[in-house]
């Protein structure tokens, strides 16, 4: 069975192995022995809480249970650019009009921003391609929902993730070629590696600061502003149904949007509740919804330097959940216990 | 001979038949009878005004040959440019853009929407007959309007400009208006052009135009190519007025991209240059053995009794008279003990 | 009873007089007998569907159906900023750092923007002094959203509600007092005045159009950026509780917040339901969760022509509401009709 | 007599000494014997080198009293300002905002960060002793570097600019450093100038100023006094220089908003009324009662032999020579036939 729980110091040698794996294009998760041990004495410490709440980075692994092998990888950054500023583009808009010529244009327009600053971060999101089918990836990705609805305390209202940006034919980027190709003479391929050194923030400084109309950049980088890489729509998918949004900040390279959320309008934030492990009232089980057979349910403990999760067929009922016994021992759980649950996928209100 | 003398009521008929030779760009004469009489009418009033301070006048020169009273070109100058609103230009700014961790340093072209150029004295319409293209009498025409400005100097601002006009392709579309104005105006440029009637001092300017630098690398090529490009037939213009001391480099027009050049009056050689002499009469073929003789343009009066014409004779810098032919004198309407002032040309 | 309901041509004197009674402060309900004309047909229009979506204003009124007397009015109007710029300062958030000198300073900067065009937004919220109690305030400000949920195809995604900002004593704006007058060389009361002429865009044509940082205010402008009018408060919480907030968007005379939300998120598109008038089966009944007997329940009809909705205490079971004869006649429905309900207040999720 | 002369080694006690004198503002001699060290050597190898493009050169002058060969005075020139960087400024910029239907327009007052000034010429350090705060000599030491522009152009740029220390309190703070630079450096005024050394070319102006215009109106009262205020110790400078022919309104000072003066080389009273004359011997006391008298700077040598000194002869505008008395030429190392440039002071 898979589970996901917090990082723990020994999982190192099993998480560069990953990372050898992700290839390209996700910056936070790079092949190098010393960034990653220092990224999971981190995140050890976020969980044991020996570190302000803003430097933390909360890191999950997936473990299959069968064969102890990590199976995919994932974190939240407490805050983002408190120590090295943090750049988007915004998009806004700006009216030019003239009663008198009868002229009235809408312009999109760039802004260099570090709105961002101070926000929760989603990132470093990897799944290994023996683990890409079922709800593994779903599993994956919305454990970091229930884990924020358990300690909503510990979070910042504004929560972001960072979108891999389109790329055309060799992994051209047609936003970079249109806007930062002019200000750095340089590869967007080189821009990358540095960016993934951290010098993003230096970067930045050779963008043009000032509010640039969208309308000066050639057709084609107009067109990818805001869309993502076609093998990270999936993904996207996903963050949108817990509620995150596309508002309008997109990476100052590529294009790839930012999707945002307030902590407190989160699916989970909303929906998940709280549950005894145990066996339901009669009353309340023959009163229980009707609920397709088989529908999943993301569980988690309730405990911070434990905090394990996986997906189970038992559904929570007026506030007791029947999780069978091997469930349990994977979320170091007890009969009596609480348990915290999310419907794996979203309910639509079917009256709108 | 040719004399440079501000315009008369007169002079209307002769205008019209030059506004109807083509005048490509923004600052040409008006195309209507009505509209040059206007014109012609409101330097009348500026030449005869008591100015302490340059605002609305605008003064219109004709280029008159003596010999048949013929109306050879025209130019005019406006006392203070956007007097009534503000004259919008493009100012060429470089923006640093550095990276220490990288050692990088870039920078970066824009343009900027400024009003800087409100209040210069602007040097405008400057049309002379092609035959006398290559004649010391066209420096003359243009150089008179610097000479009016030394001799009357309270009627006009310290800086000067003057627009020229930018290049546009055979169809009147212009590529730099493509690339901006367009996106803002969403019309063609003549178009633009017409409705605005040439003038860069309207609101709806900051209405619609761009308030935040435009970077030039975003620009497509054959806009940036047209930056401060000139009009083919502003060359002759344009060589006057730089070797008269006008920079080119600094703005250029908000539509086609075309050059603005301007400059203090003390970097203007007709400023620093200008001698005044006062006037002897000399025999009618002056002795030109002594030194080699220089062309002058030499001017008079500081309202409506403006003249200047050309004239060669010996260097006048030590000199304290000039010994003008009663020809001249006459040209000029000055006698004997009158002062005049003069500029090599 | 009080019933709110799409306002009518014959609405109009009692309109007018209501807004004698406004006072200043509310620039889009001005005792103008041809502006209030020109608004009360265009809204006559809207809920007729005669006129172009986005062009749309409708207006409601609440009618108190014991004496006929109208007791309070509202609005949503589809699209702002479509014909005339519609300006905000936003605030973003600029970081300035020298890693040479260990400076990192985090600038709060304001934006002069019209990126809210185009978005719905809710106004002229009027209740007459004499029916401030109760849950009145409530059904008038609120009737608007299960307007939206029961039609929400005719809006865009983003929802706005301009709020009015601080004032200290005798009407003065600290923030325009620091920030406008220096550019308008008048009075707070003359730029307001102006603003409800409609000139709104033309004032805004003489603000600084640069991003501007915070810093450079004085600090009493600075405080009350974002506040709103201690009167005010209460309608902002009442906005709050369906889901909008304040996302930076600010009035660019007197700093008073904009609320937001995405149409999707609001509270009454999650939880609205809809459901038959009529008794509920038995086993429904005895399943239905305990609820206080008295919870006050948000009813409306489905219908855009005659939209009328009240504040009902008959609670809805499994698709069934048992709504008492009074009540459906004031919404001009029979039993077997569809109405939407939505409880009046937020029920919180007790787990996070 | 004295003489303004590139400094020598021989200079550096002499220097050390000056620069113990309180000097005010940002562009003063550096105070410890090894840095005033490396700026004697860095002018020494600036006059010796050949230069095609002005670069990192940086010339310093001191005026020496020939009677006994004290230093009096001191005064600097850079080739190119930020020549290793960038050179910032605030310029003054003016925002229109206009309504056309409340019939309102507005000059809004801006100060944008720029690098306009880079590759200017700059000419820094001015000091002179008091006891000739009034004398020729005073003019003679800060024309002095213009001087040595006019014989030796392909070392210097087309414009010169020369900012100006602004004014502080008796606390050294600065009212327009506390509402400006202090919210993004976050200290105090004398510590951020000790920081970054008096340099306006650093990367970290970049990374803490303002990118966009700071709107003046916003700014407090006192800052907005202080923005193109001198110190009283450099009103000498500022009246030497607007005489010259330099500006004061374009620009300001980033940290203290200090005057920044500025010209194009062609309105400078250095460069337009330079004439150039061929050395005459004359009697030691020359006739003076042909014409009255004029003080001029006189200059000559392109590089280490720069000699420039103070004197009064009959006008020189038609003469092709200038007579100097022995003494005159001995100090300019120039004897009978020689070249020299002169320029009225």
């Amino acid at each position: 069975m898979l589970v996901v729980r917090a990082i723990k110091a020994s999982d190192l040698d099993a998480l560069y192995v990953m990372a050898t794996q992700v290839g390209s294009g996700m910056t936070t998760l790079k092949p190098d022995m010393k960034m990653l041990g220092d990224r999971v004495e981190v995140a050890v410490a976020s969980f044991a809480e020996t570190i302000p709440p803003e430097e933390r980075d909360y890191m999950f692994v997936m473990e299959d249970t069968d064969t102890g092998r990590i199976a995919g990888v994932c974190a939240i950054k407490s805050a983002v650019g408190l120590t090295e500023p943090f750049y988007n583009y915004r998009i806004g808009t700006l009216v030019h009009s003239s009663r008198e010529l009868g002229v009235f244009t809408r312009m999109e327009t760039l802004y260099l921003s570090n709105d961002l600053t101070g926000s929760t971060e989603l990132c470093s999101l990897f799944l290994h391609p023996d683990y890409r089918s079922g709800n593994n990836g779903k599993l994956l990705s919305k454990c970091r929902f229930l884990f924020i609805a358990q300690f909503p305390h510990l979070f910042t209202e504004k929560l972001i993730a960072e979108m891999r940006g389109y790329q055309a034919e060799a992994g051209r980027s047609p936003f970079y070629e249109g806007l930062g190709r002019h200000f750095f003479k340089m590869d967007f391929n080189h821009v990358d590696e540095l960016t993934a050194l951290g010098k993003k923030s230096f970067i930045a400084e050779l963008m043009p600061r000032q509010p640039l109309y969208v309308a000066y950049l050639p057709q084609e980088a107009r067109d990818v502003i805001g869309m993502v890489h076609p093998s990270t729509a999936p993904a996207r998918r996903l963050l949108e149904q817990e509620g995150m949004h596309f508002e309008g900040y997109v990476d100052i390279f590529d294009a790839g949007p930012v999707l945002q959320a307030r902590v407190s309008e989160l699916r989970a934030m909303r929906d998940s509740t709280l549950a005894q492990i145990g066996l339901a009232g009669d009353w309340d089980a023959a009163c229980a919804p009707e609920t397709a057979p088989a529908e999943p349910v993301l569980v988690s403990n309730t405990n911070m330097r434990d905090f394990r999760m996986l997906l189970s067929h038992a559904a929570p009922v007026n506030g007791a959940i029947a999780l069978p016994e091997a469930e349990q021992k994977l979320l170091h759980c007890h009969t009596g216990d609480t348990v915290r649950t999310l419907s794996l996928n979203v309910r639509k209100n079917p009256n709108v | 001979m040719y004399v440079v003398r501000p315009v008369e009521i007169a002079d209307i008929a002769a205008l019209e038949a030059l506004a109807a030779v083509t005048m490509p760009g923004v600052h040409t004469l008006p195309k209507t009878r009505a509209q040059i009489t206007a014109l012609v009418e409101r330097s009348i009033a500026s030449f005869a005004a008591h100015v302490d301070m340059p605002s609305e006048e605008s003064y219109l020169f004709v280029l008159e040959s003596l010999a048949d009273h013929a109306i050879l070109g025209t130019a005019s100058i406006y006392a203070a440019a956007g007097s009534n609103g503000t004259y919008f230009s493009f100012r060429n700014d470089v923006i640093q853009q550095v990276s220490r961790d990288l050692n990088i340093s870039h920078s970066v072209h824009a343009l900027t929407l400024c009003s800087e150029l409100t209040g210069y004295s602007q040097l405008s319409t400057f049309y002379v007959d092609p035959t006398l293209q290559d004649a010391p009498e066209a420096a003359l025409l243009s150089r008179a309007r610097l000479l009016f400005a030394v001799l009357a100097p309270q009627r006009f601002a310290e800086r000067f400009f003057v627009p020229l006009a930018g290049i546009t392709d055979a169809q009147g579309g212009s590529p730099f208006w493509d690339a901006l104005g367009r996106k803002f105006f969403q019309m063609d440029f003549l178009d633009a052009e017409r409705i605005i009637g040439g003038a860069r001092n309207r609101t709806l300017i900051v209405e619609l135009m761009p308030h935040y630098p435009v970077y030039v690398p975003l620009l497509p090529g054959d806009a940036q190519a047209a930056m401060g490009q000139i009009h083919p037939s502003g060359e002759l213009a344009f060589n006057l007025l730089t070797a008269e001391g006008f920079e080119a480099d600094d703005y250029i027009d908000i539509f086609d991209g075309g050059p603005i050049l301007q400059a203090h009056k003390h970097a203007l050689r007709t400023f620093t240059g200008a001698l005044q002499r006062r006037v002897a009469t000399c025999p009618a073929e002056p002795d030109r053995n002594r030194e080699t003789p220089v062309t002058y343009a030499i001017g008079t009066g500081a309202d409506q009794h403006f003249r200047a014409v050309v004239m060669a004779c010996a260097p006048l810098e030590s000199l304290a008279v000039v010994a003008l032919p009663a020809a001249v004198q006459a040209a000029l309407q000055v006698t004997d003990g009158d002062t005049v002032v003069c500029v090599r040309l």
